[in-house]
């Protein structure tokens, strides 16, 4: 059985990483899974500077799942890579570090930075709908998405993955715009943008009123989207949203996914993700697919 | 590295102590551990409520590898109403223990106020238990009447109660009570709800006494991963970088001075 | 207590209506509810002509929900008419009727139609995801919808509601875009669209592959949708989208909806819409609201 | 008007009678208008899983207000999985009873195949027991040696059982035991898998006689109100004004020759 991917010339020993911001920067969840089991680990976003976030309550609970607005709360790249990227290089697996920016040029700050440090791939964050709350984000418009592709390519050294937004009218539009600006990878989706009031309090749950859905309830729209990119485009895609176990991973993946993240589900179960790595391995037995690979996309 | 899991606690006993508050003991490996001022993370089976519930530890017995909690149904269909139906030998997910618990050992040789509100009561139980120190005041307050855990405590220390409606002790809160007795001390470990919190905070400072207090926010991960949970500290922090800290993993507990409230 | 609503000149009992497709002609449920004590009955779509619609499966559960792709099957107009009208008129609540069509001339002649029948309001579906697949619907476009919302005001006799896909970038847009052609209220949302993938079998859940989620995942999105629609437009907003409780219906209130649909939970309990009109009663003497108006979009 | 609701029907007993199948009575007051070829729609608690499970009427009990269903569990984590732990006394939701059942009174005076085939098995017992006829043939296939019902089938007629591997009765499927046996009919009523009521159709084609045949399809609403359930029919529907019949209401039961399968 070939667990292995290749995801844009990177080699992932199994598709499966971790959603950005819901894993830490990984140590926060070692106590409880085996980090060098894991395909990939994809850091919680980081920006050019420290940001503080959103105030609280940034988490809420939802039917089947859960709304946050932490405002990209991070402690800016110069930390991120003294502390951050040693911690991960001491485990056997692929980092990817999420980047986040309000603007273009606080983008390109990050992807210089992490230039010559030793990360494997970059996943970048187009898509946060908490900042800039009122404004559309970047990742709304293709024409901002290939521009800011093809200008972090410039000078990017390593892969590029683009995280999409699915708060969009045509997700392959912009999967499009990603790839014509020269994406390595894309990577979606990232929250819906959601709203939760307490009625008996009379208010928002979040202090931000809007958060970012995730959890079980978004997977159908996700498995659309990425259905839909994967037809589209023709970079790797790495499928997330509401994975919370092997069947979940794998229905992307048959849709259309190279690789999964898993999201929300490490909050309900710290070591999911150790069993979706099994559950995949268990369906591969069972259906005869020999390579992970051959499973991409054969629903169509 | 890798030995923390959610794992399967198992109900040992329930009752309801007061009206919707219930008192469970479990049994878990958590319990070895465990130190006052922790909390675990309990899960609901309920498929569609994702979310762990923190909820403090009030008594730890490690011979038996024991945990007790006491806490508030919350409403109609809420996870803490599905635990409240919980009977002995039922099985109830948990990670814990989880957070930094009370110092309690910097408390030797000091007159302390022992300080609990509401549901922060449960707390400051085992928290009378474990401490040693000169003077152990425990002054906690409630809604009415039913003042549950009073025996507990009376068994522990000194025990001073304040009720909202007047019917035991102190009319008033828990500032109304240490002012009624004219009480006094030299540090103070508390846990309640935000406005106490507040007041507790500007009596320490006022009277220049060390005071640690337990916040509460929501929460997701409960592991300090997600950054869901954070309160704003005074001074920058070294792990965050900028001025929060977060609840589950380098609290609950904080010194009143470093946080914002 | 007060449960009347004005919607645009139509005087409802009380706020909630049903969701269109998801309650027959009505009659279907009149085993299981007291249609009179319904505000309104929206009926299910229908076209100038008959429609097959889809190939079956048509509906498929996921997660919380459910996804059809039923492809607005319909008698078209003659036969609804003839018999579904005359049927409705029977019971003391008002009547709305879902128009639907492929084209904009099929809509303009299933509301010249309507115009001298005896009902209360039209509802324009201008949003459904399974017609066209490949095409995005008319509603997706802020210009389609100003146009065609003013061109079917020419002609309608009834207030017109313009019923709003969420699956757009700028919900705002489309709303105004409504608001600005005429549109007496707009409501919302129609179903996100989503896909399922049955991994044993290898294929899409839905012979259609993608088709609409509805239940009670698709909630957080909607209150979001319903809040921001209240902040840009003046006219009153239908809101629905998961409403299975009287909770769930507050909440869309308090959003900012004048009035509420239920769809999907009716399949789940077909008494749901009794048990949400009276729970709303019981919140507002609770809570000390006289006039169920009084609620509308408090929580800003 | 507004008499019909879901109701919280009762299980009266449950028992496994094949790898897989599961017979359970419930006391509801769904028995009293049930026909056979009638479904219900059963409710998981599961608050994840909304839509109803259609499950055909296998046995009515009148007297008893009692219905039994007998139904194969697909799945872990499905709905059938759950109704398959249920104990004596819980609580079940359903609503019911649903669709057309069999127009059985035609068969006075005639030969007549009642045929059933996998999990379309069940519905042709009550079928069996309410139908009075000058020649009553049981023809039903099963997978292997598990042949539920067949006691209570060799009470009701001429048994004649085909099994695809061969354990049991004719090797091969129902047309093979038709043959095999040499059976004649005038007429043929009909459930299990498409391609089986294909082939059925077809022989009733040849034959020229008349045949029902019991359908399937993914439901939503389960009373006519969704669309989601249609087949293909011949003509034009009335109801539908196209060539669609709802499946839940207008069937599930269906003359073969109206309907495209
Ligand atoms: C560190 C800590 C210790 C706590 N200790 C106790 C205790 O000992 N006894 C006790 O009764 N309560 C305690 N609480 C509060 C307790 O966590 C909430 O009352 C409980 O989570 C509510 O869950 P529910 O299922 O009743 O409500 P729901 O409304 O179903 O909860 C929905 C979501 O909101 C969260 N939530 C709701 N209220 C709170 C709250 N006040 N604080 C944090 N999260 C909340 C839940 O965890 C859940 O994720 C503590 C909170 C924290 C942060
Ligand atoms: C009129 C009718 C009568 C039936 N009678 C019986 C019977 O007597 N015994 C029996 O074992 N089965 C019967 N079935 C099939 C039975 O409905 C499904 O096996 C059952 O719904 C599967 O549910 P689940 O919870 O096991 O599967 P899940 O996978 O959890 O179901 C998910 C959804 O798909 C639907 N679904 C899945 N399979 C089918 C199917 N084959 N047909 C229709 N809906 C399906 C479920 O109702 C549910 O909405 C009948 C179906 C119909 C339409
Ligand atoms: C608490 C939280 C924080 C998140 N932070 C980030 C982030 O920093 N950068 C990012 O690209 N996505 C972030 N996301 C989005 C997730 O990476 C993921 O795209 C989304 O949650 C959907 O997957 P899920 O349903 O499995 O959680 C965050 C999600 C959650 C729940
Ligand atoms: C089976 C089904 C059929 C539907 N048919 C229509 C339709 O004909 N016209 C329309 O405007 N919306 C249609 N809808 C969308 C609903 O009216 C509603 O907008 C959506 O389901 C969200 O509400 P809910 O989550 O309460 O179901 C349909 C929905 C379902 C589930
Ligand atoms: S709850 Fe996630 S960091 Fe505290
Ligand atoms: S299931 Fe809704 S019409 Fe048959």
């Amino acid at each position: 059985m070939n667990m292995n991917v290749n995801i844009a010339g990177v080699k992932w020993k199994n598709p499966v990483t971790v959603a950005s911001g819901t894993f830490g920067s990984g140590e926060e969840f070692s106590e409880f899974v085996d980090l060098n089991k894991l395909g990939a680990i994809t850091t919680k976003g980081v920006a050019d500077v420290p940001w503080a976030g959103n105030p609280t309550p940034r988490v809420a609970e939802v039917y089947g799942g859960m709304m946050n607005a932490i405002g990209l709360q991070n402690p800016g790249i110069d930390l991120f890579c003294e502390r951050d990227i040693p911690y991960l290089q001491k485990y056997d697996t692929k980092i990817i570090v999420n980047v986040c920016g309000h603007a273009p040029e606080e983008y390109f700050r990050v992807v210089e930075r992490l230039a010559d440090e030793p990360i494997d791939m970059m996943e970048i964050n187009i898509s946060c709908p908490n900042v800039n709350a009122g404004f559309l984000a970047f990742g709304q418009d293709a024409k901002n998405v290939e521009k800011l592709t093809a200008d972090i390519k410039k000078i990017a050294k390593q892969p590029i993955i683009m995280k999409l937004t699915p708060n969009v009218t045509d997700i392959t539009e912009i999967a499009k715009a990603a790839e014509a600006g020269g994406a390595d990878a894309i990577s979606l989706i990232n929250t819906l943008t959601g709203m939760k009031i307490d009625i008996n309090r009379k208010t928002f749950a979040l202090a931000n009123k809007t958060g970012g859905v995730s959890g079980p309830i978004v997977k159908p729209v996700a498995v659309r989207m990425v259905y839909q990119a994967a037809h589209a485009v023709n970079i790797p895609i790495i499928g997330m949203g509401g994975i919370a176990s092997a069947e979940d991973a794998i229905e992307f993946i048959l849709a259309g996914a190279s690789a999964v993240s898993v999201g929300t589900a490490n909050f309900h179960n710290p070591a999911v993700t150790m069993e979706v790595i099994d559950g995949i391995e268990a369906y591969m037995k069972k259906n005869g697919f020999e390579n992970v690979a051959d499973m991409v996309g054969i629903v169509e | 590295m890798a030995d923390k899991k959610k794992e399967q606690a198992m109900v040992v006993s329930q009752e309801q102590i007061a009206d919707g508050i219930f008192s469970m003991w479990i049994h878990t490996e958590a319990a070895q551990s465990a130190r006052p001022g922790q909390f675990i993370s309990m899960y609901t089976k309920d498929a569609t409520k994702l979310l762990p519930r923190p909820i403090s530890i009030c008594e730890i017995n490690k011979e038996d590898s024991r945990l007790r909690v006491v806490y508030r149904v919350t409403g109609e269909n809420t996870g803490t109403e599905e635990f409240s139906k919980l009977k002995t030998g039922d099985a109830i997910p948990i990670i814990g223990p989880l957070g930094n618990g009370f110092p309690f050992e910097a408390a030797e040789g000091k007159k302390v106020f022992l300080m609990g509100g509401g549901i922060g009561v449960p707390p400051i139980l085992e928290l009378a238990k474990q401490m040693k120190c000169d003077k152990k005041q425990i002054v906690v307050g409630y809604r009415d009447a039913q003042t549950f855990l009073k025996e507990e405590f009376e068994q522990n220390g000194e025990l001073y109660i304040s009720t909202e409606n007047g019917s035991v002790g102190t009319t008033g809160n828990v500032m109304d009570a240490i002012r009624e007795n004219g009480l006094e001390a030299d540090m103070i470990y508390a846990c309640g709800p935000t406005p106490m919190l507040r007041a507790i905070k500007q009596y320490a400072e006022e009277h220049k006494i060390v005071c640690y207090i337990s916040l509460e926010e929501r929460m997701a991960c409960g592991i300090g991963a997600c950054l869901g949970c954070v309160c704003k500290t005074k001074e920058k922090d070294a792990h965050s970088n900028v001025c929060n800290k977060r609840i589950c993993k380098d609290g609950p507990v904080f010194l009143a001075t470093e946080v914002e409230i």
